[in-house]
């Protein structure tokens, strides 16, 4: 027997290759999106999958989020497993009303009736110069929701691992994908596999504080733990991974474990993950533990500005982790 | 109208709809009216008598567009329904036991008590819910009727809603969507010239909703809603346009809430007169004295019916206030299809 | 002189008082929603306002929330001050996109060259048996928003004086309505006055823990505060009243006199406003002064029931805040 | 057609357009195209050559709409504009000097840097801004009308959007408002053919945009998008009418995008052919043509507005270069009107 397949893909490649192993295993499965057809979708995710699967499979919707987040809620009820792409996740806000009051509650308010699988994908996040309408980071109100399961996951391997389990999943799965991370390239097996909503991971383990970050911040936290290693500080850090339902028990062992807490995240400060991680932490037994107050490295409390500069300046930097988590370890928090 | 100008007005009964339906089937319509009118008539006494709780949305004056609509559907055919649903429910075939042990709160109920009036459902029956959002439902119609053309059934899906729900800009993508995909659906405008406490004189910019059909290339038919058989001619041939690979139709039912929108009402925005108006074109009475003129009941046949409708409430009742009560530890059941650990 | 009228208003006339007085002084602010003129408003606040200032000033709407919020979003551009009322805050969900895309933001993606005075009114929260889509409380949705402020009077006379504080606000203010507070009394000055956005206000003073809570959930803390003091127990209450700006300099003061922190509010408890308020102490300077985990009591991580048992066990009631409180003062937590 | 046969179609210079027009101001207008135009390409130019960057939507093709609407325009009536914005920005009168600035991104910009492109308004001029939502900015010019309507004003508000942008349930709720309000404001769509791949026939169940204007009890008119004569004249029917309070109205100029949607389009949904024959209706050239017909310009004079363009677009390029940039302390300003604590 040959050693399985791995090769190195691109963030969007595997997110292709999930979507076609889903589609070829199971003839439920359909996408539909804007533009996600011949034009191969806005980030060249899908590619050219509706040249493989057809038009009726790859739909290209009219520019009509709500309605259309709402046809795929009503094909999940009768039998189909739609995988719905967002064009940019700020259009989310069209649609909360069929994610929120139908997707996320219809099995709820039915009694258990019936259940509502549904994957929607939503390209995420700032660094694109797209300006305040097109790069928010707006996963914390899903995350908010019960009846959802929300995923941001950070590398090729994981995105491709967990969207085929969201496909796989009964409920409604939101995915969360940070648009700089589309061209990142990983080891992807070919073969399908499942990755585990629900579970956060290690990415580098440490003592002398944990660092939970989400998408993309996963890769400027490992930088910046790299960096604070060579100043003799080790810090583990954490791929949250999942938003909703998220795994305390592995954040609640490392932080008893170090007994510090970074949380860095894109979205907003206010109210973005990392309150949530703070605050379960702040509640649960490894208060106990902790040396030091809790550092939150969030969004600025602003809308993304177009001018770069200003850009780079509204979401934590790998710089500006390394300042603050030296500040908390030198008791300066 | 009595019952010798209705005999004039068709001698030989060659109306489609007296023709295409057995007596049985006939004299069933009226029977789910009954049910439907006293349903409502006993959820409103139970709401009185302080035994339910929340509001409730009757459709008394409505019943004919629900069941003329529905005798066409079968079990595999789907519906969706709004916050004005006791009448689709009921039409679609649900079981007003189920029915009022949900109103009641109890783990019998159609949503074991977790979704009331406003969100009742009866799934293996076709019926995908009741909704509380305005024009909620009407994409999620065209997305089952989708799913009903990935799967290449010759089945249907019939989205009620109200004119209200036609101001709503989920009624435009849906309608929209359902004509360029040529989707086996149907919808249904219930009419009953407001929403809420707004004419659609002051909401909407055309006359009628089926003006608005125009729009999105698929016919528009005004029917009036308060005869039973016009609704479902309209439905018919909409339903085997849809069946045939046709595409959408939208049909206005013209119609009355003869009670007010939910238990706030205080009717301000209508007058008695109108209300009283209205009360005169009861579509159940309108059916009955049909049914006799063409001579497929008598009054006593309409009496037993009536009474078998009235016992199936009583009972329903009793059988709902007899029911479980969920348990307070299970506030997080259902949430989802795993339980989260 | 007279001393200054006061009299008992319901928490609904409060508001309708407001409305009117804001009528009266300026001619640029008009209210519009689904059914405010001659129905009354669905819990009845504008009442017969309609009558009193015209259709022109007292606009029903169609039913159409986002149209109808991008109308108002393009009136206040204009030289309006529209005062919007969603019929339950849950339809919110419908008009997220000119609420947080637009009317958010536009402010600061035009560099400063406009304000977008805006008041938006929205019936919250669960109680009243009408289930999952018309009992939400997502008031932390908006409050993780930039350019919004986000405020939550719990007294009549907090209401009017807010609102009208609101409507004099250049920005756009949300205001969220606890729907069982409508019928709640209170002392309310006849004359127009202002309370301010952005400060919390301590309502019952303590040493042995702060608790932080909002809307509804001020009063059952203070209910709760009344039976722990049979206990010996003394509560500090602190009624939060805007979410946003957070008013932190109260809330850690109090912290550091009490050493205790308790968030009760009604929202999902994950990502909920007690998550922001908890993770906002764990990384302040009350930090130090923490004697024990921070207690957070939210609303359930499931939609609204409607069962009548299961809706009041889904939110927090006064003797479960007595006897979480409880628990943590005897280190039970 | 060539000079010649332009003169022949209208000998006596009969078209309303021109003759309500003053020579200076029709030659304005061609300049306006020309700085649209020479905007366009030169922001191009700056992003191919890493100066500029984001994304930016170009309308080089569909000037004519956007000068032609605007020429009926006062600075105290509104437009909103869309992510393919440039255009209307220009021809409502903004300074291609302050619009380059915002590009760079510096604090002359006319959003001081933190729009860019997709969020450009001038709003002195009376541009509520490009928006980077797709019908974001319908319902908006709905609200700006109404607030003109308050205000007892007889200016107008002209909301422009695109073919793709009428299937968003935004268009259908603020058109229906505009109707039953009697709301002044002009509804102009410039249909392209495409929402970014995805064509108007595989996209609206209707073959022109102007079919829905009956669904809102409204006139719908359809226009050479590339005929500034033929936009003109519609907008100038239907500001007329809102300045007179009959209500709004809805024009779709017929027109299409030469470059691709955005920077990162390849093309893959229309052929080479049908944008050079689009390319070949070119409406700044069909303008020249009919002024130098009509004897209004010379084409030495035509030249002359072209080079001054070329000039001023030139001068705004490095008045932005040399802009000011925000320093990175600034984030959360702008974002309250009073700064927070
Ligand atoms: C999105 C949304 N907006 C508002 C409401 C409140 N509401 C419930 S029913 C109703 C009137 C609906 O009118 P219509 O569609 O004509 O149906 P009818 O009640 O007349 O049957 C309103 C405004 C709601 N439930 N959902
Ligand atoms: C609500 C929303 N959905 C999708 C997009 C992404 N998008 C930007 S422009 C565009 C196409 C718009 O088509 P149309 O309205 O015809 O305008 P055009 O680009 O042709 O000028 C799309 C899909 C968006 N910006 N906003
Ligand atoms: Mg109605
Ligand atoms: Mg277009």
């Amino acid at each position: 027997m040959n050693a399985p397949a791995i090769r190195e893909l691109s963030y969007a490649q595997a997110i292709q290759e999930a979507l076609a192993q889903a589609m070829d295993a199971d003839p439920r499965v359909f996408l539909m999106g804007e533009d996600i057809g011949v034009y191969g979708g806005a980030f060249q995710v899908t590619g050219d999958l509706v040249h493989r699967y057809g038009e009726d499979r790859v739909m290209d919707t009219p520019i009509a989020e709500l309605g259309a987040a709402g046809v795929a809620v009503g094909a999940a009820l009768a039998g189909c497993r739609p995988v719905f792409e967002f064009q940019f996740s700020d259009f989310s806000a069209l649609a909360l009303e069929q994610i929120v009051n139908q997707a996320a509650k219809i099995r709820f308010m039915l009694g258990g009736k019936v259940s509502v699988p549904l994957v929607m994908r939503f390209p995420a996040g700032s660094g694109t110069g797209a300006a305040a309408q097109h790069s928010q980071s707006l996963e914390a109100w899903l995350a908010h929701v019960p009846g959802l399961k929300v995923i941001q996951p950070s590398t090729p391997y994981d995105i491709k691992g967990m969207l085929l389990a969201a496909i796989d999943d009964p409920d409604p799965v939101m995915v969360f994908e940070h648009k700089l991370l589309y061209k990142m390239k990983g080891d992807v097996p070919a073969e399908p596999y499942r990755v585990p909503i629900g579970k956060a991971i290690v990415r580098r383990a440490g003592t002398g504080i944990s660092i939970v970050a989400t998408s993309i911040m996963v890769h400027r936290a490992l930088e910046a733990a790299e960096i604070l290693s060579g100043e003799g500080i080790d810090a583990e850090v954490i791929d949250l991974r999942t938003l909703r339902p998220i795994d305390t028990a592995t954040i609640i062992a490392s932080v008893k474990k170090t007994g510090r807490l970074a949380c860095v995240y894109e979205g907003v400060k206010t109210l973005g993950m990392g309150a949530e991680i703070s605050a379960m932490i702040a509640e649960s037994e490894a208060f106990d533990y902790l040396d030091a107050p809790i550092l939150r490295l969030g969004g600025a409390e602003a809308p993304i500005p177009y001018n770069p500069v200003l850009e780079k300046a509204s979401v934590p930097q790998t710089e500006v982790i390394v300042a603050r988590v030296r500040d908390l370890l030198q008791g300066r928090i | 109208m009595n019952v010798q100008a209705r005999r004039e007005a068709d001698p030989t009964n060659q109306r489609p709809f007296y023709r295409q339906f057995q007596p049985e089937a006939l004299q069933d319509a009226l029977r789910r009216m009954y049910l439907i009118r006293r349903f409502e008539e006993g959820a409103e006494d139970s709401y009185m008598r302080g035994l339910i709780h929340g509001t409730m949305h009757l459709s008394i004056g409505q019943e004919a567009s629900a069941v003329g609509s529905c005798m066409h559907l079968r079990k595999t055919d789907y519906i969706t329904s709004t916050h004005r649903g006791h009448g689709h429910c009921i039409a679609k075939g649900a079981d007003p036991k189920l029915m009022f042990a949900e109103f009641f709160g109890k783990e019998e109920g159609y949503c074991r008590g977790r979704g009331g009036s406003m969100h009742i459902a009866d799934v293996e029956s076709g019926n995908l819910g009741a909704n509380g959002i305005v024009a909620g439902g009407i994409p999620i119609a065209v997305g089952a009727a989708l799913a009903i053309k990935k799967q290449k059934r010759d089945d249907v899906a019939v989205s009620f809603f109200g004119d209200g729900a036609s101001n709503e800009g989920a009624f435009h993508e849906a309608l929209n969507m359902a004509s360029i995909w040529k989707l086996p659906v149907v919808f249904v405008c219930e009419n009953n010239k407001y929403g809420m406490s707004v004419s659609t004189e002051r909401s909407m910019a055309v006359e009628h909703v089926a003006d608005r059909a125009a729009g999105y290339r698929m016919p528009g038919v005004i029917v009036d809603g308060n005869r039973i058989e016009d609704v479902s001619e309209a439905v018919m041939e909409a339903t085997a346009r849809a069946r045939a690979g046709e595409g959408p139709s939208l049909i206005e039912c013209k119609t009355y809430r003869i009670r007010g929108h939910s238990k706030s009402d205080r009717n301000r925005y209508r007058s008695k007169e109108e209300i009283e108006e209205w009360a005169a074109k009861d579509p159940i009475r309108h059916f009955e004295l049909e049914l006799i003129a063409r001579g497929i009941l008598d009054e006593a046949q309409v009496d037993t019916i009536r009474a078998a409708a009235e016992q199936e409430i009583a009972e329903a009742i009793d059988f709902a206030r007899e029911g479980t009560d969920p348990t307070p530890d299970e506030v997080t059941r259902d949430v989802y299809t795993v339980d989260l650990a």
